[in-house]
């Protein structure tokens, strides 16, 4: 029993049919739990009043932005070294869940900036990252979409998912090298720093836990899906050559 | 029953209504094309059952 | 190589699109902005090292699409590929002679355009400077861009949304090396960095470039 | 070597500048042709026939080295392929004389004299390629290959555009180069008057039920 097994397609489909159940059933548990929880029964921070609630949905938010776009580049990396399809799949599947969960993290962290640091966007450097992390996403999901051979697609697209980690970091540096920003250090670490209170930090920690399992459970599905897709293609080309680009949804 | 949220309500309310939106969005995106592709899927699988 | 670049620097000048049109771009580029921010010197001294990198990049930006399109269009890429040359070494000698033709008329156009802009006379040097640093990198980056799109049919638009979040580190390093010039204080530091990223990618960007322009010629 | 190897190399001996060996060729994951085998001996040349589409220029890619082989291998010398196809990639802001003397660099070699000679471009020497007619840039772009000095040429449809006066004078620079131990692949469909093996592809077509080998771990 070796993982690499599970690069086979078929073995994919049928490892994710028996785990995707648990992965939606925990994701949605956990969501719920730590979002009411962190809704409904936490304090008001001191300083920050209510609007610290928008850290259940801020922090995992942003912390899966970046893990998405990290998954992507491991699976790239597995996709050029041993070329098995469902890696390269599983890329492009991730990518838009990455999209979403940068724009929530953009979204709700101008939203509790502004009553916060009383503007919508400041040219912070954290605020900065993701919003260039969030063009690499646009520019990754582009290139996927404009070409037609999916080999062809998967070797290009992962080569823009390895230079661009390399660039996306250097962004990172340089635009704190750039404006020194208004953002809190990070919030959340193993240790507890003594600003995030533990009344704070385990509806947190359950949150994080939702979003990574409602990551994974997308990831999986959209994988299946793009599987599907080129099974389809497949059979389509088998059944008459020339009608194989034109799938619906490809 | 909603808390007391004080003067942040309306930013503290948008937030999740935001985020909610989107996270149920994309997994009603992705739900809705695994279903089509799943279809098609199984629309060619039984042409090709038919055919070879 | 010394006979591909040299010929794609004839071809610019006998197709008259590489100096002229670009430097053009970046003229206009720069006589709009006191008409969009208004004429007021100071405000016009503070951004003028900003708004010359950003047209420095956006005139690079401009013919980029270009770059490769043309010889994949007529099959002189092909021909390329099976030629001694490796495709690494003809994406840089193609990303050079596209400095030379575009990026080094930019450098040397800039210390007039900053009079047009107000610039702080302090600020001339290391505005020069800066953009000889990070031009090179702007060429280098781009030639991987238009090495991804060069099989797309209309792939100059997506080639700039992939282009342009790459170049985010190098113009903030060569804007902030201008301004703080300009401010009078110490550029160093950022003309380093500067440095180092143009390094870096001068470095590895061909071997980028010629890994996705073999997957798109096969 | 497969069974075409009886028609193009007679004795064990003869040097073989291209060998082919079970060769599966296909494009965008659909394959085109498989099983292909075949040999080619210095001062020979091989015809490839077929309808449009059957995968001539894969095939001549393929060899090229343009693209991977889906099945099978292809052993070519290294460096000894110059391949001409429908581009030809001239550049029409340079002369004739400009783009042959830019593609004799970048093949290592000098001297121009010989190619301008052998398609009559003589006179045409310091004209803009842009200012030929296509006929006329057909014969700038076979001209091309002789300033390569490479030993096999891979061309794809070179007479296109060529009246009879040029396509003979094609077939004689052909011959010229056989002539010097140089062997040719070439896809046409009209009769060159070459001394010349002929390899039909229609045979070879993959068969329906040929997966891509990019899809079959989806069947």
């Amino acid at each position: 029993m070796s993982l690499w097994e599970y690069a086979n397609p078929v073995k994919f489909l049928g490892l994710s049919e028996r785990v995707m159940p648990w992965l939606w059933g925990f994701a949605a548990a956990c969501l719920g739990v730590g979002l009411i929880w962190g809704f409904f029964f936490t304090p008001d921070d001191f300083r920050q009043g209510s609007t610290v609630k928008i850290i259940y949905l801020h922090v995992p938010a942003a912390f899966m932005a970046i893990q998405a776009w990290f998954m992507m580049l491991v699976v790239s990396l597995i996709w050029i070294i041993r070329r098995h399809h469902v890696s390269a799949l599983a890329a492009k599947a991730a990518a838009p869940v990455g999209v979403v969960m940068t724009l929530i993290a953009l979204v709700t962290g101008a939203i509790w900036g502004q009553p916060m640091w009383g503007t919508w966007w400041a040219w912070d450097p954290r605020l900065t990252s993701f919003l260039i992390l969030f063009l690499f996403y646009l520019g990754y999901i582009a290139l996927w979409e404009a070409i037609e051979d999916p080999d062809t697609a998967a070797d290009l697209t992962s080569i823009l998912c390895l230079v661009g980690t390399v660039f996306a970091v250097l962004s990172r540096y340089a635009v704190n090298f750039w404006n020194q920003g208004l953002h809190q250090g990070a919030s959340l670490s193993l240790d507890k720093e003594e600003n995030v209170a533990d009344v704070f930090y385990i509806p947190l920690l359950v949150c994080m836990a939702g979003f990574v399992l409602l990551f994974l459970a997308l990831v999986f599905y959209r994988t299946g899906t793009e599987i599907r897709v080129r099974r389809t293609r497949a059979l389509i080309a088998r059944e008459g050559r020339g009608a194989a680009a034109q799938v619906e949804g490809a | 029953m909603i808390p007391d949220l004080g003067k942040y309500a309306d930013a503290v309310l948008s937030a999740y209504a935001v985020s909610i939106a989107l996270l149920v969005g994309i997994v009603a995106l992705s739900l809705w094309r695994g279903r089509r592709v799943r279809a098609q899927m199984v629309e060619a699988e039984k042409r090709a059952g038919r055919n070879g | 190589m010394r006979a591909l670049f040299l010929r794609d620097l004839v071809l610019a000048l006998r197709a008259g699109g590489g100096f002229g049109l670009g430097l053009a771009f970046f003229l206009i580029v720069v006589v709009l902005v006191p008409f969009s921010v208004g004429p007021s010197s100071e405000l016009l001294g503070r951004i003028a090292p900003g708004v010359l990198w950003l047209g420095a990049l956006l005139a690079c930006l401009l013919s980029l699409d270009r770059l490769l399109a043309v010889d994949w269009e007529d099959g002189a890429l092909d021909l390329l590929a099976t030629s001694p040359l490796p495709l690494e070494g003809v994406i840089a000698v193609k990303a050079a002679a596209h400095w030379v033709t575009t990026g080094l008329p930019l450098v040397l156009a800039a210390p007039v355009l900053g009079v047009l802009l107000n610039l702080a006379p302090q600020g001339y040097g290391v505005l020069v400077l800066s953009l000889a640093l990070g031009t090179p990198a702007l060429s280098m980056i781009g030639a991987f861009g238009a090495a991804l799109t060069v099989g797309i049919k209309r792939g100059g638009l997506l080639m700039s949304l992939l282009v342009l979040p790459l170049y985010v580190p190098t113009l903030i390093f060569g804007a902030e090396a201008a301004r703080r010039a300009a401010e009078g204080q110490d550029p160093a530091t950022p003309l380093l960095f500067l440095a180092g990223i143009t390094a870096g990618v001068l470095a590895c960007m061909p071997f980028a470039a010629g890994a996705v322009l073999r997957v798109n010629l096969r | 070597m497969g069974g075409f190897c009886a028609l193009s190399c007679s004795g064990s001996d003869i040097v073989m500048e291209l060998s082919v060996t079970d060769l599966a060729v296909g494009r965008g994951g659909i394959p085109l042709l498989a099983g292909l085998s075949f040999g080619l001996a210095r001062g020979r040349a091989l015809v490839l026939r077929g309808p449009n589409g059957s995968g001539k220029t894969t095939l001549l890619r393929t060899v090229a080295g343009l693209q991977l082989p889906m099945a099978g291998r292809v052993e070519v010398g290294e460096d000894s392929v110059a391949y001409a196809a429908h581009a030809d990639g001239l550049k029409a802001a340079l002369s004739v004389a400009e783009n042959l003397r830019f593609w004799a660099a970048v093949f290592g070699q000098s001297g121009i004299d010989a190619a301008l000679r052998a398609f009559d471009l003589e006179p045409l020497a310091e004209r803009r390629a842009g200012q030929l007619s296509a006929g006329q840039k057909r014969r700038l772009g076979l001209a091309r290959l002789v300033v390569t000095g490479r030993p096999l040429w891979v061309l794809d449809e070179p007479t296109v555009s060529l009246d009879a006066a040029s396509v003979a004078q094609f077939g004689a620079a052909v011959r010229a180069h056989l002539g010097h131990g140089g062997a040719a692949l070439i896809a046409t469909h009209i009769d060159l008057g070459l001394e010349a093996d002929v390899l039909d592809v229609t045979p070879y077509r993959a068969a329906a039920d040929a997966m891509a080998a990019t899809d079959e771990a989806f069947l």
